[in-house]
């Protein structure tokens, strides 16, 4: 019992963020109205860096910033005791990607619904098919 | 088009899940990401750089290269939203409001225009009567959030944050301007094309500041060879670099985000919004 | 053998070739066009001439252009039998040139400087396909050629040229893209060369039922030598102003056809091997039932340039039957015949033209008593014809003369009997135009007694051609050699 | 100069950020800055293309970080080749797109120059790096761009059009990056080459393998393998001319490099062909799209949308060849990701050239367009002529490569696809070229028969780009044995 | 040991990210995933990583929030799912 509960334990944070990411992917393919599909798009792209966040995460270990920093040239720096850097340096430009992303894809949609009036995928599909 | 869409979600999720099982657990510091290359980080950095905040220093050193393309990214979004939206044709009819006596105007006349001041004051057509209390307080906040901004930005390499958290500060405090006012307000302020030359210019502060490594004899985006050109002791020379860097990614982030909300919330005209 | 390196044949390819843009930019003025297309006729003419003696004397002209891959490159070697080819296309080339100025300007047709301008092309491309060195320098000239004749089979450009040109190009591009590249690659895959051998390039890597397939992928692929059933395109294609069926549908495309087919038995799979698999006797077969088959049909078509279709496509067939024979008097024959019928079927088809100019007919039944008014033409077209039949004296009679005896040294009487009933069927569906032509009364005849022949330059080249025709019965020497040669080369190597 | 490498990069991307700084102030400036940029870049790597040619792989580090710290940009033969046809398609392209470019985007052209000079950066980053999270970032650039620029073509179809792109595409990075992190999580870091030695000997790995997996599924939805293209017809379809005529060449064929330097640099031939065994099932895949991108482009009224099928089917050819597993199909790969590139261009330059006259070009609307635009035409021809398979266009060669390895390994299913996949080009250009050849355009019958037609080509530039390009074809096919002997087999050994 | 802690906030996440793309108001929507984004961005912050919890705080449940306001403000709040 122990067994699986520290399984989960050690685990969990890795299965959640595959549901997550099963969230995000699916409103993307299935939502019909074009900004779910962005929201389902983003959530879809958070849930890589909660993915790569808790890969830099270190049990017992502290955010990556020397506090010590005017004394730090006598003190040793052990790795364990910070998380990972690189994962959040990755990250930040994963979300500025993603923003990025994000605020075109709304202009988008502004453009889309003023041709077509709507932001349904099926009422749109419709238009285009009368024309 | 759903049970298709379960279907594609499902076997991702399950090649995922299935990917995990060989995982160290989470948050072992003995797994694989956390010895090859992040200890490099933790160890060195303030030896290599003199920057405490390990994540900034990485951002806009180690792998500055990243970031000034990350910097494109949002500029190219920016450029993207004014190529799409932007519209300079002049609207039709203007709403104007008598400031003296409260009673709105509404010329359908394209040409003919008030001057707008003590008399009379723009107005949107879905116009909600300003809120003293949202006026006032945004009015004194907006400062305080603008100096914090700077803040972040200066203090990138102590503290969390950076130029682009910076930026972000900074342009949505234009954006809370544009929203307790109007959106005239900002424009008028700020032009557009101060904030089309700002996001230019951040970007090419840090592609600028690239290429005068080149000049220098260095690789591209190798601080250390600034050195000749920045004041204090040469062991600080990164993190100037950085700071530099940083102050770019921050007036193209402030600008760019200001753009985009602009164009998305007028649909392009910069004449109302939210 | 000698080899000497020289830049002749990549000349001879690119005289024509760079003609182009002076025949485009002088299009407004016809005449200043027609002499380049001239100057470049002769200067080609001349450096294939040029190439002769060192051929007759044995020596092998070679040049590579561009080494795409080992055994593989775009390489011009000129041996004895591209040299025939050579010969005959580009002496022809000038003969129709002259002719296509009296043809088109009597019709007065459109598009002039597109149509010397894809003709010249086209002449470009026959040129390297028979200085090719191996089998990818021919399938490169080959598939230019298609490409390059297709706005001129076309030209007409209204419904009917579409139709035809459709059929053309399903024929001729499907075939060669369906079936000889993937043989051509497997080939390469499987020897690692596509350089023409004398004794072929397999060497045990084959057996019998895939070197079977891969030969017919080959004889089938090469439509243009219109072996039944991929012959259709041929009538189809007879649309075409007449000087394009004359040059290209007499000599360039279906000779290219029928030389590419020679240059595979030959030179890739070698005759020694298809004899020990007893290959040989499968495309004879196939290229026999075309010869009765097609000589048949063409008895049936009223339309002048259609039977003559027809009997092109009999007649190449006898020369993919000569060289099948794998005798050396069959193969003699056979090459000898790409010459000879060369000749022979130019007349015809120059003779069908200049009655379309002259006239307007183009049905058999319409051309009763047409000798009383175009004896210069008729007589020529009764050389023609001979040549085709094979009589005496006329150049058909020997190469036809060598096939009968390939036939005997092969002990193969059953293909003696197709030579010889195929003979009886030509003579049954040329002789009774020529007889009503002349041998009519008066009421049946539908002109009036009064010579009026077609534009001298139409007349000219036809005449030139019928002399040649006659001529190569008392001198056969520079092919009969060249084609000796070749066989020598191809047997005795 | 050792800095050849980062100016490839730098260059572009600085002068497209001075070019968005001078649209504010001097408007006319930002084409000659942009221009200028590219024009260094192509030049810088032809250095590097020299460079490594001459003396082995080039390493750059960014930074001054030695790798794995610092990220670094890795250029051996492949890379340097893509570089150069990159940067060279995009010089070529800009030069001979400003005036469509003017015409179709107006007053925002300068800003746009901008845009396409960041997408310019984004293809070359993404070819020289040698580090896979620099590869994402710059894969994001590549595609914000693109979305950007799709959407700034047709004005009703283009915003849609580029909103399905961003999703598939954003899926298609994202797996991508998911692959990079569970490599990240395997190994710990980020470098190619260092990954490359990390994960060696772990084969059994269910990290490795997902990583795997996610990476080449994520490069196969941002390149449009078969069942993944839905976007891109339509994204390339409805983008302004300048931008498809850059994007159809160069995107899909830099993903194809990207999946080529996964496949050897990062996982290793070892790990995929022996460990995976997934060559069969993928070169399946590979024969499915390549036929079923054939014929739905059978099915297009449009010559864009048409042509964008083509691209879908022409990469089917690449992923087949390079997942071929032997060394012809792999130089068959690389060799047309080159050919492809240029005939891609050419057939782009010259629709571009009918874009610029005749606005749609739905295929009923090209009636009589060789009287109206020949040399448009011509280079159409030209190009189609590659994309189909004639020899010397360097389309056959690469195609050639392909089969050969095709044959190798046994995988007949997907020569034959290749070869029907020709057929089927073919009917695709020959139906467009008889609508062109045949029927007059609107100016009426009368003109069709007699007298040339009025001609109104694309202005020069445009035209003079577009015909050299379409030369350049035949001058690559006929070297292709030059960049396989000094570029590729080097390379693959 | 904070996992406790940490796997409420993770329930938090998903609910709201499901919550967020089923409500059938884009207006609610777009308050929702502003939670979601700040909820993303307190995990990351248990989880150490600073910078990213406050880029997160700031682009995700600050400025992106705003522009997906501002759509909504341009488009309609009506959703069919």
């Amino acid at each position: 019992m122990s067994d699986v509960l520290s399984l989960i334990i050690a685990k969990y944070n890795y299965w959640l963020y595959v549901i997550l990411m099963m969230i995000g992917l699916y409103g993307m393919i299935a939502k019909n109205n074009l900004i779910k599909k962005v929201v389902g798009m983003n959530i879809f792209q958070t849930a890589i860096i909660l993915f790569y966040v808790s890969i830099g995460y270190k049990t017992n270990a502290s955010i990556p910033i020397i506090t010590t920093a005017d004394t730090a040239h006598g003190v040793v720096v052990r790795a364990a005791d910070y998380i990972n850097p690189l994962t959040s340096c990755l990250m930040l430009t994963a979300i500025v990607v993603s923003v990025a992303t994000f605020g075109y894809a709304m202009a988008l949609a502004v453009r889309i619904y003023q041709r077509y009036q709507t932001l349904e995928e099926d009422e749109l599909r419709m238009r285009l098919s009368e024309e | 088009m759903r049970v298709i869409a379960f279907i594609i979600v499902c076997l991702t999720g399950a090649l995922l899940l299935y990917g995990t099982t060989e995982f160290p657990d989470w948050g072992d510091p003995k797994s694989p990401a956390s010895l090859h290359v992040s200890n490099y980080y933790i160890e060195k950095t303030y030896e290599d750089t003199h920057a405490p905040n390990f994540v900034t220093a990485v951002v806009t050193d180690y792998r500055g290269f990243d970031t000034m393309f990350e910097t494109a990214v949002i500029f190219t979004a920016g450029l993207g939203c004014f190529l799409l939206l932007r519209d300079f044709r002049e609207k039709k009819e203007h709403y104007y409001q008598h400031i003296p006596t409260g009673v709105i105007l509404h010329l359908k006349d394209e040409k003919k225009s008030l001057p707008v001041g003590k008399e009379f004051g723009y107005m949107d057509k879905e116009w909600v009567p300003p809120d003293l209390i949202n006026k006032t307080v945004c009015r004194i906040l907006i400062p305080f959030i603008q100096i914090y901004a700077l803040y972040v930005v200066a203090h990138g390499d102590y503290s969390p944050g950076g130029g682009f958290q910076g930026g972000v500060i900074f342009g949505s405090s234009l954006i809370l301007l544009a929203i307790s006012y109007d959106l005239k307000t900002l424009v008028k302020r700020i032009k557009e094309r101060l904030l089309g030359i700002f996001a230019a210019l951040g970007v090419l502060i840090y592609a600028g500041t690239g290429v005068l490594c080149l000049f220098m004899g260095g690789n591209f985006l190798d601080y250390g060879k600034l050195a000749p050109l920045l004041p204090g002791h040469s062991d600080h020379i990164r993190a100037y670099g950085m700071l530099v860097v940083e102050i770019g990614v921050g007036i193209a982030v402030m600008a760019v985000m200001t753009i985009i909300y602009i164009n998305i919330v007028s649909e392009g005209r910069h004449d109302e919004g939210l | 053998m000698e080899t000497i390196i020289s830049i002749k044949p990549l000349l001879a390819v690119l005289v024509s070739l760079l003609v182009i843009p002076v025949l485009v930019s002088s299009s407004d003025k016809p005449n200043v066009r027609e002499s380049w297309t001239f100057i470049a006729g002769i200067i080609k003419f001349l450096i294939v001439l040029s190439m002769l003696p060192a051929v007759l004397s044995q020596k092998q002209i070679v040049l590579t252009l561009f080494k795409i891959a080992p055994g593989a490159d775009i390489a011009f070697r000129v041996d004895a039998l591209g040299m025939l080819f050579a010969l005959v296309a580009s002496s022809l080339y000038i003969i129709t040139s002259m002719y296509s100025i009296g043809y088109m300007r009597g019709l007065n047709e459109h598009g002039q400087t597109r149509f010397v301008s894809f003709f010249a092309l086209a002449i470009s491309a026959t040129i390297g396909a028979a200085f090719s060195a191996n089998l990818l320098t021919l399938y490169l000239f080959y598939e230019v050629l298609s490409l390059a004749t297709y706005p001129l089979v076309t030209h007409h450009q209204d419904e009917n040229s579409r139709i035809s040109g459709r059929k053309y190009l399903v024929f001729i591009l499907g075939t060669s893209i369906g079936l000889v590249l993937p043989a051509m690659i497997y080939c390469y895959h499987a020897t690692g060369t596509l350089e023409f051998a004398s004794g072929g390039i397999f060497s045990g890597q084959l057996s019998k039922p895939a070197a079977t397939v891969l030969l017919l992928m080959f004889v089938f692929g090469f439509a243009k030598a219109g072996i039944m059933p991929v012959h259709s395109w041929l009538p189809a294609a007879m649309v075409a102003p007449t000087p394009v069926s004359a040059l290209l549908h007499a000599v360039a495309v279906v000779k290219v056809g029928a030389f590419s087919i020679v240059r595979v038995i030959t030179g890739i799979f070698g005759v020694d091997f298809l004899l020990s698999f007893h290959l040989g006797s499968l495309v004879a077969a196939i290229a026999s039932i075309t010869i009765i088959v097609s000589s048949c049909i063409a008895l049936t078509q009223d339309e002048f340039k259609r039977r003559l279709a027809y009997s092109t496509i009999g007649q190449l067939s006898y020369i993919i039957l000569g060289v099948a024979l794998l005798s050396p008097k069959g193969m003699t024959g056979g090459m000898l015949h790409i010459a000879m019928h060369a000749f022979g079927k130019i007349t015809l088809f120059f003779c069908a033209g200049a009655i379309f100019v002259a006239t307007g007919k183009k049905y058999i039944s319409q051309m009763v008593g047409i000798g009383k008014r175009m004896p210069l033409t008729m007589i020529a077209f009764l050389i023609g014809s001979m040549s085709i039949i094979g009589l005496p004296p006329t150049g058909g009679f020997i190469s036809k003369w060598y096939l009968v005896l390939g036939t005997l040294e092969g002990d193969q009487m059953i293909m003696l009997f197709v030579l010889l009933s195929s003979s009886l069927l030509n003579a049954a569906y040329f002789m009774p135009i020529f007889y009503k032509a002349f041998f009519c009364t008066k009421e049946e005849s539908m002109f009036e007694d009064k010579i009026e022949e077609a534009p001298m330059m139409c007349v000219i080249p036809l005449l030139i051609t019928a002399l040649i025709s006659f001529g190569l019965f008392f001198f056969p020497q520079p092919f009969l050699d060249l084609a000796k040669l070749a066989v020598k080369g191809f047997i005795g190597g | 100069m050792e800095n050849y490498p980062a100016l490839i990069v730098v260059a572009p991307f600085i002068t497209g950020l001075l070019a968005g700084l001078f649209v504010w102030i001097e408007k006319r400036l930002s084409y000659p800055i942009v221009l200028t940029g590219l024009f260094v870049s192509a030049l810088s790597a032809i250095q590097v293309l020299i460079r490594v040619i001459g003396s082995g792989p080039i390493q750059y580090k960014l930074g001054g970080w030695s790798p794995p710290i610092g990220i670094e940009y890795r250029i051996d033969l492949l890379n340097a080749m893509v570089l150069c046809l990159v940067s060279g398609v995009a010089f070529l392209n800009l030069i001979a797109s400003y005036k469509s470019a003017l015409k179709e985007i107006g007053d925002r052209a300068s800003s746009y120059f901008t845009v396409y000079n960041l997408f310019i950066t984004g293809l070359l980053g993404v070819t020289i790096t040698g580090d896979l999270f620099n590869l994402y970032v710059l894969i994001e650039i590549t595609s914000l761009t693109s979305y950007a620029q799709v959407a700034m073509g047709d004005r009703d179809r283009g915003p849609l059009a580029s909103l399905n792109y961003i999703f598939i595409g954003v899926i298609g990075a994202s797996f991508y990056l998911l692959g990079v992190g569970y490599l990240y999580m395997y190994t710990g870091s980020l470098n190619m080459a260092d990954v490359a030695v990390l994960i060696k000997g772990s084969q059994g790995s269910s990290t490795v393998l997902t990583a795997f997996i996610l990476c080449i599924l994520g490069i196969w939805i941002k390149m449009a393998l078969f069942p993944f293209h839905v976007w891109l017809p339509n994204a390339y379809t409805y983008s302004p001319v300048i931008f498809s005529r850059v994007v159809a060449p160069l995107m899909t064929k830099v993903m194809v490099y990207i999946m080529i330097r996964l496949m050897i640099t990062v996982f290793g031939y070892d790990y995929i062909f022996n460990t995976l065994h997934l060559s069969e099932a993928v070169v399946w895949l590979a024969t499915i799209a390549v036929l079923a991108g054939g014929v739905m482009a059978l099915a297009q009224k449009n010559l864009k949308k048409m042509l964008t099928y083509i691209i879908v089917s022409e990469i089917g050819y690449m992923v087949g060849g390079a997942w071929m597993g032997n060394q012809l199909g792999m130089t068959g790969a690389i060799l047309h990701i080159f050919n492809d590139a240029l005939m891609t261009f050419a057939l782009f330059l010259a629709v571009g050239n009918m874009v610029y006259r005749i606005e749609k070009v739905d295929i009923t609307d090209l009636k009589g367009l060789f009287g109206k635009m020949p040399w448009t035409m011509g280079g159409f021809v030209l190009a189609a002529f590659s994309i189909i398979g004639v020899p010397p266009t360097c389309g056959f060669f690469s195609k050639w490569y392909l089969i050969l390895g095709a044959l190798e390994k046994g995988a007949y299913h997907f020569a034959a696809a290749l070869i029907v996949s020709s057929l089927i080009c073919a009917v695709l250009f020959f139906k467009v070229f008889e609508i062109c050849f045949f029927e007059s355009g609107s100016h009426g019958h009368e003109h069709s028969s007699h007298g040339p037609a009025v001609i109104e080509e694309a202005p020069v530039s445009m035209l003079v780009i577009s015909g050299l390009v379409s030369l350049s074809l035949i001058v690559a096919g006929c070297y292709s044995g030059t960049i396989v002997n000094t570029i590729i087999l080097p390379f693959l050994k | 040991m904070h996992w406790p802690i940490d796997i409420v906030v993770l329930t938090f996440v998903i609910f709201c990210a499901i919550a967020a793309l089923s409500v059938k108001d884009l207006l609610a929507t777009a308050i929702l995933f502003g939670a979601y984004s700040f909820l993303m961005c307190l995990l990351w912050t248990i989880m150490g990583a600073v910078d990213v919890a406050f880029t997160e705080a700031s682009v995700g449940a600050g400025v992106s929030t705003v522009f997906f306001v501002a759509a909504i403000f341009r488009t309609s709040r009506r959703t069919k799912d």
